[in-house]
């Protein structure tokens, strides 16, 4: 196992210099940040002055040493927006996103495995119908209209959570992490119902029902493990995508995350805080990757055994 | 309990005296396996020398896992071997590219041990049994006559008009391994109709090479000219079927043979239960494989390993066996499980 | 010994030379296990409605815009807002309308076309590409494999956000410019699947068969991987579909994505969400479109899923008929 | 009889096809005595597996039971509710399924696999099911049980893996095993171990065994007592030994005949022409009808039920007297 | 109603504020950016003097007097007994370094574009109390420029921008939790009336419903930058803010280049129905740059009629003259720029269709536009209307004038040499000359160069907790002065 993740560490340092690359590359060319901080009036020695202040002049080949130079230091230099170190404000956006996600992801599976795995268990019994649907309508909701619906239903209408932010405990927490889950959690418990209805028509399930397992025990023992394989790569999905940046439901709860940070930072031509907060969910994303092929591993032996890195 | 009939159909009469048609020498192929973070070589055929003659069908037999279907799997050239060399009619297969290995794959047919695995779940019976068609489009060209033929093909095994439109899973285990027998045969052009009584009835007509996998040594005495027997990756007696059926050399085939059972009480022996596994193939015993088993083993078993040796009285029957089995029924230590 | 061993026997004994070949048999009556696709789905009622309501909304797309004509991008500045459900401006005022008094209907017909040709192309050639490449790198492996899987993660730590505005910004925001970003963002999640069964599935013995018949391995991946990576795949691409309507929307939020008086779903919800207090019809409906296009083509594609697994397929039955069948009288008694 | 501890009384079960429903066993009987083998013999196909499942109340979920009983030491299976099965699934009724290389569940060990029974019906905690099941797989042969059973399914040979599916079946000594083919896919070696780990828990523990096959060998060898059935219908049973020495049905004389012990290499088997009937159009009158070398008139319309035709044998054939 | 459990509030001292975003930064010499402005300017730090929102005069602040003591130099007298928030005090010195840094320096501070373009000014700070200020060309309304100067120790870095100032406000930074909150806290040493409140706490969300929600939710006192459809109900209070819409026209670009596919263009747009359906009255029909209370705005000048013949006959003289006007323009601007930016552009662009032109929208971000709106203008742009929003918050046309107008104005996509020294001249001027002249400048635009057709003065929302007192003016939306916030008795 430890033989494994080393060689997978080891194969993701090329993807990642390769994702900064193009983080580097990419942010170029959206244009020349110069109009978009100096004033109107700047003259053109002005310009040339903010170019060089931020090494927009050096050749793109001295740009690209300079910058990885720096990464290795974890220096992205400074933010042209706020003038703060862009490592210092990446790092400081990233646990509250990871917070969300993790929180999110935690519900999503937990309600998913449940609910997923009642409804596998009588396939096509009104209640699978009607959790199916649900499950479907949920993944298909959009999530803005869904968080501010929230707002005000929630927090104005009947006063029960705050509208947004995150000074009031775990109350705040409840319509952010209600906006990100529910497509998750209907993406996921269809995932999981699938999986569960193949797991459970298995040889394996038979067997244990000939020992006198009961249906709890033969959904939780013998055929979620087994139906894990396919939900764990949907839900390794999902969170990539809530670790890239929830951008709406930090936007609107005011969630000071790193999605918020990235955009704010692509559309204010802010690239060292973009290559910062790209490096940071580019590592976080290769982590979490490792870690869903450790579970496989961890799941089924056999994976242990015929794994390619 | 068939298994794999590997039809090599030579399209000419059967020729005993000539060149073979299937040359083997020293054949070996291991397996990397992985555990705990370290590769170990499982040497699934170690070292297999053997000639199939045209129109010749050559029984093999062994315990589960000794190697039959790598050594069947290696011959299809599903596998690569490590070293050793194949020689069909006298060329090398593993060279072939294009139009010849085309050529040369329409020649070497398998039936699969695994009939559940071998069906592919979501075609009908008479899209897996043309399916060899697809590939060589040659021969069928019309869809018509493509229909045609694949019903003629299943009635050549035993199914019946309207099964081709029906799925594996709705045959029962034999009918699947029958399927899988009909599309072994699409590629041969000069299958007749109501031919397959008997494998060996085709051969009869058509020349064709078997090597005939089983575990029913019933079976394999019934259709085999000469068998040859596997213990452990490796061949440990080969000779003429009735040679071999009726006087074993090795002890292994001799507890082979008697552990079958046998309908009538007459025809039932002395059976010789082995104890024991087939050892790991990733750590093979020294000298004679079986020695771990053979309760005729000594010191030199563990010394030396044993070279195939000719049976004085049959220049072609030979066995791999320092102690080989005598001509009388020899008393099975007690312990040895025995009944 | 083994007589009637259905293993090896059976091919043999069981037949004898004076087995009948197929032809002589009398023609059994047609047993063809291909039940008429058609004839399932009508039996699902559930599946059947599905499929009406995604036709529908297919054939709005197509046709819907010939009908409404100019009628979504007809401004009415004295007739903004107005709540649905009234027929005072007859039937295009039934959902009521926008802020500029066009027809919220109208719109949403017209949407519906922009909205399908942004994310069925998109959903396709992500599917495409991912699924292509998914099944040639799960089947050859080895380096092809990890070389794939690299590029997915390279692609998935990439935020999508910032490749759509950098491609629109240097290409400027169309149509084809959102099919490429959406399909390029979303291509990992189809890669990853496809190799993943493409993996298991080429050490199977069937495809082993293939092998021995020389068939090539594209013909191997076409014939024996892809009909069963599909269905997966479709499950996958209709929760896609869905997923890039949306992140169609949050691109028209950032200014980047379909730009006015062309209309999308995802554009109408993004745009009618300043409204939510004063006019809820403005993202309800266009939000429900979403919902029940999805929902329709999740119900469908899980039919299809079962529908077409020759294995699966027994699942389609309801229960209750399963049960009447219980108590009816066996076949064979009501023979005798 | 005496020892009866398993009576199948007139089992039907039915499956569900897409053309409609099919009666894959058609009012099977037959009873299992204490310490003894009862062989249940017949063609791929014949609803050999399906009369276990429905026995065990495991069917597939196509499959239902559509009549008859199971008694078990005289409780009704049948209609037993699921709380009564369940608490009887494995201290008192035990399976080998005839899938039984591919059901051992690949994710956990083998060593909580076979804990498990301990688990549900004896309530041992984690540390002793794990004693017990180190025990039983010393019972059933599996060397240094104590290394091995840590380990996975999949790093068993076929034959040690047949060997631990039976070890879980007789865990909790049941009164009645039942084995479908339980040595298939297996080399004979390893065929005569099983069948003679079988026989020693039959007799230590007093079971009753019901052997699945279609190997008229393997029943001549290890049966008791045998139930032939044809195309879901038990066609004739009674002591092997009268069974086969003299069968009373025609299917069961093709059968004998068709084995090629004594055939010499190459000659023609003789075998039973034709194919068993399709489910779906199964004929009236006999099932055997359309291969019986001895069919009249009267089998075309009339199915003849089973009949003793000496003390302790049945047949199903109006003609039982004519075979020869 | 969840009890806000924030410490902050728990006195009932504290005032709550939620913006649309967090200020980036809360350098002084930045605080031209509205973000960053409605925060620091009069709270933080302090300019010399500060104009009256309502009256247009300047009035003293930091600086006691002042008067022009040569054609290009003014003399400032500076306020005694000031002190920054840090304890140091603040005189003359300071003043002069806080102009000299923001500029003269090569820091590149917002303030400089927008208020002095290229023009470097002569500081001097003969006494602790004087300053002398000299421009190289004569400046009649140098004060009303340097009232953007906000005031800052000479302790403060001049090689680089700081984040957080010090400055001579009734409030100093308390507590800046980037991304969360920032908080104010009263300064104990301010030279003037203490505020009513002891703590100010500002938040932000993006949404404007969001906003109007935690007014709704008594989470916060304030909530600004809201539209009318945010739903804060009877908390909201609308005012005109200053800003003015306009499509401005790329004067140099067939068709744009000819004035009658210009004038078409103005007669083609139905401001009324804009402003009637769209904005629901909440704003003003716009026939020039700048709003009423703005020096240099004409009282007389009506709106462009709408009128589609005439536009038509216009457009069809200028096609027959050969005019390509079967170019499609594209029709650009910011998203987020105003609440309902996004129908604005869709109701021009419908009505420019209508008139047979062929427009195509393009929203751009921030910084996608603004390659657009400033000079230099990209080249092979082709022909583009740009909807643009003008806030004068000097309260002088000129400044407008300077960028919208002149030939070769930062934001001006061009004019005549003419109409550019008419400009100067009216710039020239100072007192009621002044202001004629500049409404003359304006009367004459659409007929010397219709580069813009001008759409609506339009109206800001802000909402206020029914237990605080405050009354928005034209500024609000750049300088919310938290000391005219008082808690209702
Ligand atoms: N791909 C593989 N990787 C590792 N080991 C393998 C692989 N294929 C086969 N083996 C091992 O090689 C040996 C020979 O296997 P093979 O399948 O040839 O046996 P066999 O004689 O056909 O057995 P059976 O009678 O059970 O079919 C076994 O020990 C098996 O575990
Ligand atoms: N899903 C199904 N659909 C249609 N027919 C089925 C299905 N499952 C089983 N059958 C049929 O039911 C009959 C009885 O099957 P069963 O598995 O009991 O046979 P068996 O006697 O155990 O055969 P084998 O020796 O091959 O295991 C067979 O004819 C089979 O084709
Ligand atoms: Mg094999
Ligand atoms: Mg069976």
């Amino acid at each position: 196992m430890f033989h494994f993740v080393r060689r997978r560490m080891l194969s993701s340092v090329l993807p990642l210099v390769a994702v900064l690359l193009g983080v580097f590359v990419l942010a170029r060319l959206t244009g020349d940040p110069a109009s978009l901080y100096l004033p109107e009036s700047a003259t053109p020695a002005q310009r040339a002055a903010f170019t060089e202040r931020n090494g927009f002049d050096d050749s793109i080949w001295q740009q690209i040493a300079d910058y990885f130079g720096g990464v290795f230091q974890l220096d992205f230099g400074e933010s042209l927006r706020t003038g703060e170190s862009a490592a210092t404000m990446a790092l400081r956006a990233f646990p509250a996103t990871l917070q969300l996600a993790g929180a999110t992801m935690l519900i999503a599976a937990a309600g998913a495995v449940v609910i997923g795995s009642w409804a596998a268990f009588r396939p096509n019994s009104l209640a699978d119908r009607i959790a199916s649907f649900l499950s479907m309508t949920a993944a298909s909701v959009p999530d803005f209209w869904f968080a501010i619906t929230g707002v005000w239903i929630f927090a104005v209408g009947l006063g029960a959570l705050p509208t947004s932010g995150v000074s009031d405990g775990m109350l705040s927490w409840v319509l952010p992490v209600a906006t990100l889950a529910i497509r998750p959690l209907g993406v996921l418990t269809q995932v999981v119902r699938g999986a569960m209805v193949s797991a459970l028509s298995a040889p394996y399930v038979r067997l244990a029902r000939s020992k006198g397992a009961g249906s709890v025990r033969v959904v939780s023992h013998h055929a979620l493990r087994n139906a894990a394989a396919p939900a764990l790569t949907v839900a390794g999905d999902l969170t990539v995508s809530l670790v890239n940046g929830a951008v709406v439901v930090e936007t609107i709860f005011g969630w000071p995350g790193i999605g918020k940070l990235m955009i704010d930072s692509i559309t204010g031509r802010d690239f060292a805080v973009l290559q910062a907060a790209v490096l940071l969910t580019a590592v976080t994303i290769f982590v979490l990757n490792i870690v869903i092929d450790v579970c496989y591993a961890l799941l089924d032996a056999r994976v242990r055994e015929t794994a390619t890195v | 309990m068939t298994h794999t009939a590997d039809t090599a159909d030579t399209a000419g009469t059967a020729d005993p005296s000539g060149e073979p048609l299937l040359r083997v020498r020293d054949l070996t192929k291991t397996f990397p396996v992985r555990s705990g973070g370290r590769t170990r070589q499982l040497r699934a055929l170690g070292g297999i020398s053997f000639d199939l003659r045209r129109g010749e069908t050559l029984g093999l037999v062994g315990e589960s896992g000794c190697g039959k279907s790598t050594l069947a799997r290696t011959l299809l050239m599903l596998e690569r071997p490590d070293s050793g060399t194949v020689r069909f009619d006298g060329v090398d297969p593993f060279t072939l590219r294009g139009a010849r290995l085309l050529q040369w794959r329409r020649r070497v047919q398998m039936v699969f041990q695994d009939p559940f695995a071998s069906l592919n779940a979501r075609m009908t019976a008479g899209d897996i049994v043309s399916e060899p068609w697809r590939t060589h489009k040659d021969l069928f060209p019309s869809a018509k006559e493509r229909g045609a033929r694949v019903r003629e093909l299943l009635g050549l095994v035993g199914l019946r008009a309207g099964d081709e439109h029906r799925y594996p899973q709705e045959f029962s285990g034999g009918q699947r391994q029958r399927i899988g027998i009909a599309r072994a045969l699409a590629l041969d052009l000069s299958v007749q109709a109501q031919v397959l009584n008997l494998l060996n009835d085709l051969q009869r007509q058509l020349g064709v090479s078997y090597v005939f996998i089983s575990h029913d040594l019933s079976v394999v005495r019934h259709v085999a000219d000469r068998v040859m027997v596997m213990y452990l990756g490796g061949i440990v007696e080969q000779g003429g079927t009735e040679a071999v059926f009726g006087r074993a050399l090795h002890p292994y085939s001799a507890a082979l043979m008697s552990a079958a059972p046998s309908l009538d009480e007459a025809g039932r022996g002395r059976q010789i239960i082995l104890e024991g596994e087939l050892p790991s193939p990733l750590s093979p015993p020294s000298g004679c494989r079986f020695r771990t088993r053979c309760w005729k083993a000594t010191d030199e078993c563990a010394a030396a390993s044993p070279e195939p040796a000719p049976d004085p009285e049959d220049g072609g029957h030979t066995a791999a066996c320092f102690h080989p089995m005598g001509k009388e029924a020899e008393p099975v230590p007690a312990g040895r499980g025995a009944r | 010994m083994s007589s009637l061993s259905d293993k090896a026997a059976d091919g043999r004994p069981g037949t004898g030379s004076d087995a009948p070949a197929a032809g002589a048999e009398p023609a059994a009556p047609a047993r063809d296990s291909r039940v008429s696709l058609w004839r399932m789905l009508l039996r699902d009622r559930v599946a059947t409605a599905a499929a009406a309501v995604l036709s529908l909304v297919v054939l709005t797309a197509v046709f819907g815009p010939l009908l409404v004509g100019s009628a979504a991008t007809e401004q009415d500045l004295d007739n903004t807002n107005q709540p649905p459900f009234s027929f005072d401006d007859g039937w295009l005022g039934i959902l009521g309308t926008d802020p500029l008094g066009q027809s919220v209907l109208a719109r949403l017909v017209v949407a519906a076309r922009t909205t399908f040709s942004v994310a069925v192309p998109a959903v396709a050639l992500a599917l495409a590409v991912g699924a292509l490449v998914g099944m040639w790198a799960g089947y050859h492996r080895g380096l092809r494999e990890t070389l794939a899987m690299r590029v997915a993660d390279i692609i998935m730590s990439f935020p999508s956000l910032l490749m759509a505005v950098v491609v629109l910004y240097v290409f400027s925001p169309s149509v084809a410019n959102l099919v490429v970003v959406l399909a390029i963002t979303r291509i990992p999640v189809y890669l990853r699947t496809a190799r993943a069964e493409s993996t298991e599935l080429q050490s199977r013995l069937f495809v082993d068969a293939a092998r021995t018949f020389g068939t090539s391995s594209g013909a191997i991946i076409r014939r024996h991987v892809f009909p069963i990576v599909l269905p997966t795949l479709l499950t996958l691409a209709t929760l896609e579909f869905c997923y890039v309507m949306l992140a169609e929307s949050s691109l028209s939020f950032l200014g980047i994505g379909i730009q006015p008086p062309d209309v999308s779903w995802g554009l109408m919800v993004s745009q009618g969400r300043s409204y939510l207090q004063t006019a809820w019809w403005l993202t309800f409906f266009p939000g429900l479109a979403i919902i029940v296009t999805t929902v329709s083509a999740t119900v469908l594609a899980a039919w299809a899923r079962l529908a077409t697994d020759p294995a699966q397929r027994w699942r389609l039955t309801l229960p209750r008929r399963a049960r009447r069948a219980r108590n009816a009288p066996a076949p064979q008694e009501a023979q005798s | 009889m005496t020892g009866t501890v398993l009576e199948v009384d007139g089992l039907s079960v039915d499956i569900r096809t897409p053309h409609g429903t099919v009666r894959a066993v058609d009012k099977v009987s037959f009873s299992a005595r204490r310490g003894r083998t009862l062989a249940l013999l017949g063609e791929s196909g014949c609803g050999k597996s399906m009369t276990a499942q429905a026995v065990v109340s495991l069917l597939d979920p196509t499959a239902e039971v559509a009549g008859g009983r199971v008694l078990l030491d005289g409780t009704d299976l049948v209609a037993a509710d699921e709380q009564t099965r369940r608490a009887m699934a494995g201290p008192e009724l035990a399976i080998v399924f005839q899938d039984a290389l591919t059901a051992l569940n690949p994710v956990y060990t083998v060593g909580t696999q076979l804990a498990e029974p301990f688990r549900i019906h004896r309530g041992l905690s984690r540390k002793q099911a794990r004693r017990e099941a180190v025990d039983l797989m010393a019972r059933v042969g599996i060397p240094e049980p104590e290394t091995r059973v840590d380990t996975y399914p999949h790093q068993f040979s076929g034959g040690m893996r047949q060997r631990l599916l039976i070890a879980v079946a007789v865990a909790l000594s049941p009164s009645v095993l039942l084995a479908d083919e339980p040595t298939t896919a297996l080399d004979v070696t390893v065929q005569a171990q099983i069948m003679q780990l079988l026989r020693e828990l039959r007799t230590e523990r007093d079971m009753s065994v019901v052997l699945i096959t279609h190997d008229l060998a393997l029943v001549a060898e290890q049966a008791d007592e045998v139930a032939v059935m044809y195309a879901g219908n038990v066609v004739e049973s009674g002591p092997v030994r009268e069974v086969f020495d003299r069968p009373r049905h025609p299917y069961t004389r093709g059968l004998l005949d068709s084995v090629p012990v004594h055939a010499a290499r190459g000659e023609h088997l003789k075998s039973i022409g034709g194919a068993p009937p399709d489910l779906h159009s199964i004929p009236a009158g006999c099932v055997y009808q359309d291969r019986c070398p001895l069919v009249r008139d009267l089998c075309r319309t009339r199915r003849p039920q089973p009949a003793e035709v000496a003390p302790g044998r049945t047949a199903a054939c109006h003609f039982s007297a004519e075979v020869k | 109603t969840v009890a806000n459990s924030d410490s902050v509030t728990a006195d009932g001292d504290a005032l709550r504020v939620v913006l649309p975003e967090e200020p980036p930064t809360l350098e002084p010499c930045e605080a031209s950016l509205t973000s960053t402005g409605v925060v620091v300017r009069s709270n933080i730090t302090e300019p010399l003097t500060e104009r009256h929102p309502g009256t247009g005069e300047l009035e003293p602040k930091l600086a006691t007097s002042w008067k022009r003591t040569s054609g290009t130099e003014w003399t400032y007298r500076i306020r005694k007994g000031v002190t920054f928030s840090d304890g140091s005090r603040f005189d003359a010195e300071d003043a002069a370094y806080s102009i000299d840094r923001a500029v003269n320096s090569e820091l590149g501070c917002n303030v400089e574009g927008y208020v002095f373009g290229d023009t470097d000014l002569k500081v001097a700070a003969p006494d602790a109390h004087t300053l002398t200020v000299a421009t190289p060309k004569a400046d009649p309304i140098l004060p009303l420029r340097l009232s953007f100067i906000e005031m800052v120790p000479t302790s403060t870095d001049a090689e680089k921008k700081v984040r957080e100032p010090v400055g001579t406000g009734p409030y100093r930074i308390a507590n800046w939790e980037p991304g969360l909150r920032l908080t104010l806290a009263t300064n104990k040493r301010y030279w003037g009336r203490a505020p009513a409140y002891g703590s100010v706490d500002y938040q932000w969300r993006t949404e404007g419903s969001v906003r109007a929600a935690m007014i709704a939710n008594d989470e916060v006192d304030v909530a600004t930058s809201l539209s009318p459809e945010d739903g804060a109900g009877d908390a909201a209070e609308q005012y005109p803010n200053n800003e003015t819409t306009a499509l401005r026209m790329q004067v140099t670009e067939p068709p744009l280049d000819d004035r009658r596919v210009r004038q078409a263009i103005n007669y083609a747009i139905d401001r009324e129905g804009i402003v009637g359906s769209l904005f629901q009255g909440k704003a003003k029909a716009a026939a020039q740059l700048v709003p009423r209370g703005v020096v240099g705005y004409n009282e007389s000048l009506q709106p462009w009629p709408t009128d589609l013949a005439k536009a038509r006959r216009l457009l069809a003289e200028a096609e027959a003259d050969g005019v390509d006007v079967d170019r499609s323009i594209r029709l650009i601007s910011r998203t987020a720029l105003f609440p309902k930016v996004d129908e604005t552009v869709q109701v021009i662009q419908n009505q420019l269709n209508d008139l047979g032109l062929d427009i195509d929208i393009e929203m751009k971000d921030t910084a996608g536009s603004t390659e657009f709106q400033e000079r230099p203008f990209p080249e092979d742009a082709g022909p583009y209307l740009m909807l643009i929003q003008h806030g004068n918050q000097a309260g002088d046309a000129a400044f407008s004038m300077d960028q919208y107008l002149l030939s070769k104005g930062y934001q001006s996509s061009g004019g005549t040499a003419a109409f550019d020294r008419k400009i100067g001249a009216a710039e020239a001027k100072t007192g009621a000359e002044r202001q004629d002249a500049l409404a003359e400048v304006f009367a004459d635009e659409p007929d010397e160069i219709a580069q813009y057709a001008y759409v609506a003065h339009m109206y800001g929302v802000i909402a206020l907790a029914p237990d605080v007192r405050y009354r928005p003016n034209s500024a609000t939306g750049d300088e919310m002065r938290l000391a005219e916030f008082t808690p209702a008795d």
